[in-house]
């Protein structure tokens, strides 16, 4: 059997096993802390290599450190709704419930990520725009995807159905996900428009090594860190939504 | 039928007037502000005379039993929808596209730009229908879903209030405005070829 | 060419109604050969209350299957399930053996009556019959007329269909039934509302249905064993 | 490295470390969130399987 063959078997199968809620639920028990050591082990290396062992930057001295923070959340944002729109549509495609669990999990992550990136975003301007807000492109775009975020939620519990609400919601997240670029680059033109380039530039590939590395880092442990969350909350949905089946009554009765 | 009770022709109307009319009178009215905002403000009372008017395309349907219908019928839900949107912008877009240049006097915008708003208005109108018919879809079931269909679309409709607005304002300062056409162009072809399938998918969705 | 591709040109712009745009002309519905609705295994869950799980379906040509349960039995969900505007929760309806979902023979063999009985009140019963037949792209106001006459609805064609009574109106809705001339006809709750007159004339008109090799599903929480229809039709309980 | 000027960050520290110290509460609010919607949700599942097992047992 060659390899691609088995490797595609292989993921075929977890990939319907893991649409069971009941495997789900015992696969994420071993996975859940794997994750969640992996973003401490990242997270704490690289807050450490960032607050202590990377230069000032020339022109903003030390505030430039609130880059190791905001740029993971930023980045976050976004791959949690890019995540979010995957899962439901592959929900509604093939009508696993475990996908929507999986959307409608992220959906809150997703938000304190965003929120975080447009606190972090202002924080980080404050000193060298004077202002608390100022209306920079990615600011915006900030915004308009916590909005996007809250939309989603807003949708969910509007619904009584459970199962109408899931399908919903998918729906708004891949309607959403087409439009997010479009939001972007009239974002970027619109700023464009008003001021030029914009003061803080966004660094990325341009620094220097020793700052870029716990850049790298503070962004993979944040994403497990997401995963960790996703999978707690799933499995947390999981038990409600599947309260009537077999297995959880099982499980919970052993607790005692 | 939409024509059939000229009330809902009317009131988006009404409703895009008074709000465009609330900004000279809130505003000191001196002509070079009135002029300056003049675009951005008669785009926005578009996208909530739009937003408003999405609730009745299909709420009533829904009430009666014919979108049931609709749905179990032989012929493609798709074009259904499809035709029903063209309806309702014809009703609610199509209508403030046309009284925009009177309102453009009320701004004193000048008569060039009062063709670069109609324009835009022209192009930008049928998308804010299309992506808006999807949140009516998926909210038709609620009781109390306007403010939620707000809420939803009002993020998607941000691309096409700026490239609508920004085209006014680039216009004012008279520099080329075809990048916005193209964007807003660009827009409305991928409103009109994708949301009717989305639309008839979300109707599905929540109708059951 | 224009007839080719079956783009019926807008044979009346002037016509109020929207939904006139509606294309490819549809060829006249002859109720299909084999012909039989199959429910495997379905289970349907409203929020967290299972309704029913594991139920068997069948239907044959000329046959009528009478749901009987008391209310919130889920009878009006099986019926939405059956007919495509629900997806069940698990298990398959097959229609001549494939499953119906988008599967458009069976959309072109299905005609649906529930709680809500899909007329516009602005449009009179005339023009609501009318839409109708546009939907399916057939239009002659003869049939209406004759289908309209023979519900005794002839008086109020012209009057808006708000002004109808409760019966009125079913037997309107029964008129568009009438006239779209499907094969299977699923009926929600049939006969509430209905003087005896017209139970008299639903009953008739469903088995001229059942004689043309028609098949019903209905639900009614009076029994049928009295009616005429009793002969055809076997009863389920939810 | 004293830890004074550490702290200072240049003059920068309330805006740097209130931006570090807000995504701690938030990552320390996402982490703790899950947590005690488990445990609540472990305790109304436990109460109500055991009024289905009264409601069973009384039939």
């Amino acid at each position: 059997m060659n390899p691609f063959k088995s490797i595609w078997n292989f993921l075929y199968i977890s990939f319907h096993r893991l649409g069971s809620p009941r495997e789900f639920y015992t696969i994420s028990a071993y996975a859940t802390p794997v994750f969640g050591l992996l973003f401490l082990g990242l997270s704490t290396y690289g807050a450490y290599l960032g607050l202590f062992v990377a230069p000032a930057d020339y022109q903003q001295g030390d505030s430039f450190r609130i880059i190791y923070v905001h740029v993971p959340a930023a980045w976050l944002s976004l791959f949690i709704y890019v995540v979010m729109a995957c899962a439901s549509a592959i929900g509604l495609i093939w009508r696993m419930k475990m996908a929507f669990v999986v959307a409608l999990c992220s959906a809150p992550i997703g938000a304190a990520f965003t929120f975080l990136a447009l606190a972090t975003g202002s924080l980080w301007g404050a000193p060298i725009w004077g202002t608390w807000w100022e209306w920079d492109a990615r600011l915006t775009s900030e915004l308009i995807l916590l909005f996007l975020y809250s939309g989603v939620m807003a949708l969910y519990y509007a619904f009584d159905d459970r199962r109408t609400a899931e399908r919903a919601t998918a729906m708004l997240a891949v309607v959403g996900v087409v439009i997010v670029p479009i939001i972007h680059y009239s974002v970027e033109w619109w700023s464009s428009l008003h001021q030029g380039a914009t003061v803080f530039r966004e660094g990325g590939p341009a620094m220097p090594a020793n700052m870029l590395t716990p850049l790298l880092l503070m962004a993979l442990g944040f994403t497990f860190f997401y995963g960790y969350c996703l999978f707690h909350r799933a499995r947390n949905m999981v038990l409600h939504n599947e309260r009537n089946s077999s297995w959880v009554r099982e499980m919970i009765n052993e607790l005692e | 039928m939409l024509f059939r009770n000229t009330a809902t022709l009317v009131q988006p109307l009404c409703f895009f007037v008074l709000i465009a009319l609330l900004f000279p009178l809130s505003l000191p009215a001196e002509n070079a502000l009135l002029q300056r905002i003049g675009g951005g403000v008669i785009w926005v009372a578009a996208v909530l005379a739009t937003l408003l008017s999405l609730e009745s395309m299909f709420k009533p349907d829904h009430r009666d039993g014919v979108l049931e219908q609709l749905i179990i019928s032989p012929r493609s839900l798709t074009t259904a929808v499809l035709a029903k949107s063209l309806a309702h912008w014809s009703a609610t877009g199509l209508v403030l596209t046309l009284f925009s240049p009177l309102l453009s006097f009320a701004f004193r915008i000048p008569a060039e730009q009062a063709w670069v708003l109609f324009i835009s208005l022209l192009i930008g109108t049928p998308s804010l229908t299309l992506i808006g018919a999807i949140g009516a879809a998926l909210t038709v079931t609620l009781h109390r879903g306007g403010v939620l269909l707000a809420i939803i679309i009002l993020p998607l409709y941000i691309p096409i209030l700026i490239f609508g607005a920004g085209m006014v304002g680039q216009s004012t300062q008279g520099a080329a405005i075809d990048s916005q056409v193209y964007a807003l162009l660009a827009i409305g072809v991928l409103a009109t070829t994708l949301s009717p399938f989305a639309i008839a998918a979300s109707l599905r969705l929540t109708i059951d | 060419m224009q007839a080719k591709h079956g783009i019926a040109k807008l044979p009346f712009l002037q016509n109020h109604c929207c939904i006139a745009f509606m294309s490819s002309a549809a060829r006249p519905h002859q109720p299909d050969t084999v012909a039989s609705l199959a429910a495997v295994d379905i289970r349907c869950q409203r929020g967290e209350r299972t309704l029913f799980s594991g139920l068997e379906l069948s239907l044959e040509r000329g046959q009528c299957l009478h749901i009987a349960g008391a209310n919130g039995s889920g009878k009006t969900t099986l019926l939405r399930t059956v007919c495509g505007l629900r997806k069940a929760d698990e298990g398959h309806v097959r229609w001549q053996g494939k499953d119906i979902n988008d599967n458009h023979d069976f959309a072109r063999a299905v005609a649906y009556l529930g709680h809500k009985d899909g007329l516009k009140d602005a449009l009179s019963p005339a023009e609501n019959l009318q839409f109708y037949q546009q939907l399916d792209g057939v239009l002659n106001t003869t049939l209406i007329d004759s289908t309209l006459q023979r519900m005794q609805l002839l008086q109020c064609a012209d009057l808006a269909t708000v002004n109808l009574s409760f019966g009125q109106r079913r037997r309107l809705a029964f008129a568009r039934l009438l006239l779209q001339r499907k094969s299977l006809w699923i009926l929600d709750e049939p006969f509430t509302g209905i003087d005896i007159a017209g139970r008299d004339l639903v009953e008739q008109i469903c088995l001229e249905h059942l004689a043309a090799d028609g098949m019903i599903l209905l639900t009614s929480h009076q029994s049928l064993d009295h009616s005429s229809l009793a002969s055809a039709t076997r009863v389920v309980t939810l | 490295m004293n830890w004074s000027d550490f702290f200072a960050m240049g003059g920068y520290a309330f805006y740097v470390w209130s931006a570090w110290g807000l995504t701690g509460v938030v990552l320390l609010w996402q982490f703790t969130q899950p947590r005690l919607r488990n445990a609540k949700l472990r305790r109304e599942l436990k109460r109500h399987y055991e009024r289905q097992k009264l409601a069973d047992s009384k039939q």
